[in-house]
């Protein structure tokens, strides 16, 4: 911080300017301070005996003591007693990251009495300990970060913990097998769940694939029971062929207002006879089937669709685009067909929200050498799962897309677009090996002359039995060439690859019947598009990001929304499958309580000082700040506030103050050092 | 032996001449898949990298492939880790000829064909490859 | 709506006060906020309602005592649809009105935004003394406009303005480029603006190159003249050291924030308590270099204002005016506020619908911070 | 008619001179002319990417100079030329290598005057011509000829330097070909190497490169395919008729012209390996 002292040379400050002042000092509080060795985490670096002998000295402290674990029940059990015995009306718990135990010690103050809010963390962990390799440099800096801490904790005053009812209903976003998962575990122990999903059925990516690793099991037989299940459950809204145009509130009590697609289909009255599938002659890129075949402009995606209703696809239809047609309409026999259908929007009421919006796959266009798009016969991993699968376009015959002739000979292109910073994405798609593994190890059985090779960067198989299926691979005659492929191209009708061997060190020229690209997985840009606009965090890929990477994976740190998925990151069905449960498991926590509390180091406004100019509203992350606009102040919704003090920064009167954090405490906790 | 400095020191060398960082390097071999001449490189763009992780950097000045890259720059375009070989070769090249060996000598470059040739190949291989 | 309008007896100021009566008559206007002179001479604003007062009222008048911006903000606070007052103002002003009416401190709807061009302006006090009692002195000064441009004794503000034609405007009255003995020229850029013209006798056409080519000449040689400016400030004031001797006349009198017009709060975050300390702290403080500079924390007063101010200064200069001590504050924010706009590719007072760069975040913005 | 600064280079004075004058009477066919820079020195053929090698940049930094008194855009046709003025013209802006940049100019007598846009000739008639306006100038369109558009590496890498076309599949030329009537087909050996200065020593190299990109073009059907640079001509054209003859060669200004009415004089096609003359008789375009 920028001062104005007159810079005088040759003038120290008395040795111990410090506690002289501060013991002149009227009104002293009561604080008591306790240091927390941390083991050898501090207190090997920093010397507890002194630390504790300066800071007694300092004014307002009345007490110093110091334990080994202060986290520990013997630790609490401490702190407790010296509230009481010491008379303590502020305690400051010099230990580690107020992330992880600033709640264990407010909880224990407010145990023995204290108000929780007078409480205070000082860092002297990973502020210090850990970074501070000098034992005395370590020591005064300790000091310094206890002294600051003082100033603010005499400056902190009592607060309530706000609560608010909640409202026990939840949202899950998406109905891939993450959000069927969560939908069924929510409304299985009692609650009602809103289940919404953009495409007109549910199952997602999971519906495509043929059979799964490493058990090799149907993946349609065992999602089946699950769709079928979550269409019919009582507790469960499913609004399919629908999206979510906007969220308001908090937690627990959240609106969200639904865009129920036109569908052009009443799904009462149809009964999903499949009579207009086959009579329509509109035509349009089928996105199930990733392209291998012309699908219908009314359309469902598969036979075994939850719900079993189809849809119009509005700009495909021949009727809507031209006003002529109306076959679909002709040959309804209960009269189903409703071309003046419209968006519909729809309001729901919940209190928690389950964000299950899934995957896409790397657009491989843009891996420009590897003749996607150029070369017909170089598919990615999912058009390949359609071609493998019984229900597919081919009912499980591979045959390749440009001659419909059966390949001999298969190459398998892992990392494309994955591990790549400069073209695709960085990060490992995790999936690949494995689902790799399982395509050539299911083309070998679909047809037994057939070669596959698997050009591959590293195999990984950190997965219960994954390193075993690996080998049945290797053991049924599939070749792994290590070296990433650089180039597929087209001679006359073969698929040439450039690989390399990198193990024998040399260049390699693969002919092939056709290609199969293990194309990154990213995050489904729909997932993307929402995220951003609930401004729940996303990393740089567009993965939803956990409020902590280990003890808080399927929570978000906007509160009351919750993480199930891919879109969270990429995994296997189990994984996602364990992760929804887990984001089940924390709403239905959530729901076993009656209201729920939120911090109250919220943002508040002097209303003497506003002028409503807007600075802090525009400023909000969280809309949790208006400005009324007849009497020009500021005004803040506590419960959406999460005290982040954007607001209290941009207000350059000081009109907007964060509760335990006034800018006079701040600048004589500046004033420190 | 191209120089007598110490391998270290070739390394120093070779990645501040040529931009480029070895360590950065995940050998996924995709620069010697797609190098238009990779069968006749030796070593190939990847097990030169190796060589340089490996602390072997005098193998790779004594080498021939160091010598053979024209740089097209393809394997730097498609490496997913951003890492241009051909600047690689070219830091190995400038470090022989600048210990003054000479990899192509003008006056041994002989053959009806040289009527032919547009000079610019022959400017650009004598300052790739001659003192 | 633009073109040229016939000025009468070569009095561009009166034919300028013809339109003022015949706005006020015609009620299309129910006061006009214009530069006006007291009865004892001095250089003012005045709102005038009646229009037979407007005898006082000097349009051109080369003076500025205040930004008027900060009259505007006390009387339109409220919205208040039924009144229609017109402002005669200056660039500066105008572009300081556009940043209150988005810090929502100037409602906008009651309000007819007149622009008049300036060549620039003197101080206000002691202005009778270089106006002398020469009662043409304002026509003149018009007449001769670009021979004063560079003008040393013009307030350093005006010195380094390089928008002499304002950029947000219902009306615009202009002369600069043209002879304004024989005419002016008037553009309206928004329906209110051109309500005002209907019935004036407007020769339509396109704006004349010369008009042009003087405007971009005069804010060319304004520019090439900031940017000595700066370099010389910079020689001044750059570095910890040399900013606290910059700052070390400071009376800590607050003038610089009292009068300038995109200043806004209600209370200065310096004259609330967060600055009172008891007189243990303030010596807490003193003791730790053994003397501390009272009154405290001017420096940190001048780089809070810095901070707070320089998205929407519009570099009116009237902040060294006021300042008693005469420290360079003119010079210092137009540094520091142009160098803030320009890494935010804003420019204040530019438009209404730009939204104020702080309180908006564009992914491509500071792509290179950090990157060196 | 607008003017723009050229730079021919050595090649096209000499073996390459089917490439230069077709470019320069098609350009005055299509709407512009192509100014001779006076007094030009070697580009130095090929770019040395050495972070220290200061003195091999030099000669383009004189050329850039000299061409930054005439104006602000340079010509350039041959790829090698093109390649090497571009790369030493962005290692002298390039934001933090100020200091560099000012010793490299103090190298050279020329005052230099400002930065100089170097563009290629295809970027000339993309950017400042516009395919429309070629596209009138055609008199006789090349009759659905199936070329393979060869660019080779010189004008498309380093991408982020060059900023020509996409690397992996460039269109630029297609693009010319398909406004000249000709057919482009695809093509998956655009921009691979044809093995380059490598046949001054390693013919054997040179020729199998080389080999597979006509083996590609043939592959897919092409019937002749267009150059822009002579190093890439001659190891297609004139080297490949050693091995196996069967796939004329072009310059893409060959074709141009051709298209916008040059001579058959005008062509240099005697250049060319093989009977290009018999070529587009059959094809009925001369």
């Amino acid at each position: 911080m920028p001062n104005d002292e007159c810079r005088l040379t040759g003038t120290q400050p008395p040795a111990d300017a410090q506690s002289t002042i501060d013991n002149r000092q009227s009104k002293i509080p009561r604080v008591g301070v306790f240091v927390c060795h941390c083991g050898i985490n501090i207190a090997g670096v920093v010397k507890i005996p002194e630390l504790l002998e300066r800071v007694g000295t300092m004014s307002g402290v009345v007490v110093t003591k110091d334990y080994k674990y202060c986290c520990s029940d013997p630790g609490q059990q401490m702190i407790r007693d010296s509230i009481k015995s010491d008379k303590l009306d502020r305690v400051i718990v010099a230990c580690c990251s107020p992330t992880l135990h600033e709640t264990t010690f407010r909880n224990a103050c407010g145990e023995a009495g204290l108000n929780p809010y007078l409480c205070e963390i000082a860092n002297i962990r990973e502020q210090c300990a850990w970074v501070t390799a000098d034992k005395d440099e370590a020591t005064t800096k300790a000091c310094g970060i206890v002294r600051t801490t003082l100033t603010k904790v005499v400056h902190d005053q009592p607060l309530e913990a706000l609560t608010v009812p909640i409202n026990k209903r939840a949202l899950v976003v998406g109905a891939g097998i993450a959000g069927i998962q969560a939908a069924l575990d929510i409304a299985n122990a009692g609650y009602e769940v809103v289940l919404v999903e953009k495409e007109p059925s549910i199952g997602g990516h999971m519906a495509q694939l043929s059979e799964t690793f490493p058990t090799l099991d149907c993946s349609q037989c065992i999602l089946t029971p699950r769709t079928v299940e979550t269409g019919r459950h009582p507790k469960i809204r499913l609004m399919t062929y629908s999206e979510i145009d906007s969220v308001s509130g908090y937690v627990g009590n959240f609106k969200v207002k639904v865009r129920q697609k036109a569908r052009y289909v009443d799904f009462k009255t149809c009964t999903g006879c499949g009579a207009c599938l086959e009579k329509c002659p509109g035509r349009t890129e089928s996105w199930f089937e990733r392209g291998l075949v012309r699908g219908k402009a009314i359309y469902r995606l598969l036979p075994q669709a939850v719900p079993n209703r189809p849809v119009i696809d509005a700009k495909a239809c021949i009727y809507l685009t031209k006003g002529k047609c109306g076959v679909c309409a002709k040959v309804c026999p209960t009269g189903a067909i409703r071309y003046d259908d419209t968006d519909k929007f729809v309001e729901e009421e919940v209190g928690a929200i389950v964000l299950a919006t899934g995957y896409e796959l790397f657009d491989a266009t843009k891996l420009g050498s590897y003749g996607v798009g150029r070369v017909p016969d170089v598919i990615d991993g999912l058009a390949f799962e359609r071609l493998l699968s019984a229900s597919g376009p081919t009912s499980g015959d591979v045959k390749r897309p440009s001659d419909g002739k059966v390949p001999k000979k298969i190459v398998f292109v892992q990392c494309a677009g994955s591990r790549d910073s400069t073209t695709g994405m960085p990060y490992c798609s995790k999936i690949c090996c494995m689902y790799t593994a399982k395509q050539a190890i299911l083309y070998r059985h679909r047809v037994h002359d057939g070669q596959a090779t698997i050009c591959y960067i590293d195999v990984r198989t950190p997965g219960k039995g994954f390193e075993e299926f690996y080998k049945r691979a290797t053991d049924d005659g599939i070749q792994y060439l290590r070296g990433k492929v650089s180039k597929i191209f087209r001679e006359g009708d073969k698929v040439m690859v450039w690989a390399s061997d990198t193990l024998a060190g040399r260049k390699v020229e693969l002919e092939a019947d056709m290609v199969v690209l293990a194309t990154a997985v990213v995050a489904n840009p729909d997932g993307v598009a929402l995220a951003r606009k609930l401004k729940t965090q996303i990393d740089a890929h567009g993965f939803m990001t956990e409020a902590h990477p280990k003890l808080r994976p399927v929570e978000t740190l906007t509160a009351g929304f919750f993480l199930a998925g891919c879109g969270q990151g990429p995994k296997d069905i189990p994984e996602t499958v364990a992760q929804a449960s887990a984001a089940a498991a924390k709403v239905l926590a959530m729901f076993g309580n009656t209201r729920l509390t939120h911090s109250p180091t919220t943002a508040e406004v002097d209303e003497e000082i506003c002028v409503g100019c807007g600075y802090c509203e525009r400023t909000c992350a969280y809309d949790a700040v208006k400005v009324d606009p007849a009497r020009k102040k500021a005004a803040v919704n506590a419960a959406l506030c999460e005290g982040c003090g954007a607001c209290a920064v941009a207000c350059p009167s000081g009109a907007m103050t964060h509760k335990n954090f006034t800018k006079k405490a701040i600048f004589e906790m500046a004033d420190q050092f | 032996m191209a120089t007598s400095r110490s391998s270290t020191e070739l390394l120093e060398q070779i990645e501040k001449l040529s931009g480029q960082t070895v360590s950065d390097c995940y050998q996924c071999g995709c620069c010697t898949s797609g190098c238009p001449i990779g069968e006749a490189m030796d070593p190939p763009p990847s097990k030169a990298v190796r060589l340089l992780q490996l602390g072997e950097a005098p193998e790779l000045l004594d080498s021939d492939g160091i010598w053979m890259c024209a740089s097209c720059l393809v394997c730097g375009t498609r490496c997913p880790r951003a890492v241009d070989y051909a600047r690689i070769a070219e830091a190995c090249r400038v470090l022989v000829l600048r210990s003054k060996q000479s990899r192509v000598d003008p006056d041994t470059v002989t053959g009806p064909e040289l009527e032919e040739i547009p000079q610019q190949a022959f400017i650009a291989a004598f300052r790739k490859s001659s003192v | 709506m633009k073109g040229t309008l016939k000025v009468d007896a070569k009095d561009p100021e009166g034919t300028i006060r013809g339109l003022f009566a015949r706005w006020l008559k015609e009620d299309r206007l129910s006061a006009i906020l214009t530069p006006a002179y007291s009865a004892s001479g001095t250089a003012t604003m005045a709102l005038v309602s009646n229009p037979e007062k407007l005898a006082a009222a000097a349009p051109l008048m080369p003076a500025m005592g205040v930004n008027s911006a900060s009259i505007v903000a006390e009387i339109a606070r409220e919205s208040s649809p039924n009144a229609k007052v017109g402002l005669f103002l200056r660039s500066c002003e105008l572009r300081a009105v556009v940043e209150l009416m988005k810090l929502k401190q100037v409602m906008p709807d009651s309000l007819v935004l007149i622009g008049v061009d300036c060549p620039g302006t003197y101080k206000a006090a002691g202005f009778r003394n270089v106006r002398g009692k020469d009662a043409d002195f304002d026509n003149k000064h018009v007449r001769e406009q670009l021979g004063f441009a560079g003008n040393v004794d013009f307030r350093m503000g005006c010195q380094m303005c390089e928008y002499p034609k304002p950029l947000v405007y219902d009306l615009n009255v202009g002369f600069i480029g043209l002879d304004p003995d024989k005419e002016l020229w008037v553009e309206a850029a928004t329906d209110k603006g051109k309500a005002l013209l209907e019935g004036v006798e407007v020769n339509e056409s396109e704006e004349p190159a010369g008009r042009k080519a003087a405007l971009a000449d005069l804010s060319a040689k304004r520019k090439a003249g900031t940017a000595r400016r700066i370099e010389e400030l910079d020689k001044a004031m750059l570095g910890p050291e040399k900013l606290a001797q910059y700052f070390s006349d400071c009376l800590n009198c607050h003038n610089c924030m009292n009068v300038c017009p995109v200043c806004y709060c209600r209370e200065c975050f310096f004259d609330s308590d967060t600055f009172q300390r008891d007189i243990s702290e303030h010596v807490r403080v003193s003791l730790r270099k053994g003397v501390t500079r009272m009154p405290s924390e001017t420096l940190l007063f001048h780089l809070t204002r810095m901070n707070h101010m320089m998205t929407s200064c519009v570099q009116c200069g009237i902040c060294e005016d006021s300042c008693p001590v005469t420290i360079g504050l003119a010079t210092l924010f137009k540094k520091v506020s142009q160098n803030a706009q320009q890494a935010f590719e804003y420019v204040s007072g530019r438009s209404l619908e730009e939204p104020l760069p702080l309180t908006t975040f564009r992914e491509t913005e500071f792509l290179k911070v950090g990157e060196e | 008619m607008t003017k723009y600064t050229y730079y021919p280079g050595c090649t096209l004075y000499t073996k390459a001179r089917n490439l230069d004058i077709c470019a320069r009477k098609a350009a005055e066919k299509v709407g512009f002319e192509l100014v001779e820079m006076p007094s030009w020195n070697c580009c130095g053929a090929i770019y040395n990417a050495a972070s220290d090698d200061l003195a091999a940049q030099v000669g383009p930094v004189r050329n850039l100079a000299k061409a930054s008194q005439l104006g602000d855009k340079l010509v350039t046709l041959c790829a090698a030329c093109h390649n090497v003025l571009k790369r030493v013209q962005n290692r002298l802006d390039q934001p933090g290598n100020e200091v560099e940049s000012e010793r490299l100019k103090t190298f050279v007598d020329e005052k230099y005057e400002r930065p100089v846009k170097v563009l290629h000739y295809l970027e000339v008639l993309k950017q400042e011509i516009g395919w429309d306006n070629i596209k009138e100038k055609v008199t006789k369109p090349l009759g659905g000829l199936k070329v393979a558009s060869y660019y080779g590496c010189l004008i498309v890498r380093p991408k982020e330097v060059l900023e020509f076309d996409d690397p992996e599949n460039p269109q630029v030329m297609d693009d010319l070909m398909r406004v000249l009537g000709a057919a482009p087909t695809r093509f998956d050996f655009k921009a691979e190497c044809c093995g380059g200065y490598l046949v001054v020593n390693r013919r054997d190299v040179a020729k199998s490169a080389s080999k597979k990109i006509l083996d590609n073009a043939k592959a897919w059907g092409a019937e002749a395919i267009v150059t822009t640079c002579p190093l890439c001509q001659y190891n297609l054209d004139k080297l490949r008729a050693v091995t196996d003859g069967s796939i004329p060669v072009f310059y893409f200004t060959q074709l141009l012209g051709l298209a916008v009415g040059l001579a058959q004089d005008e062509l240099g096609l005697e250049h060319n390996a093989g009977d290009p003359v018999g070529f587009l008789k059959s094809k009925g375009l001369l």
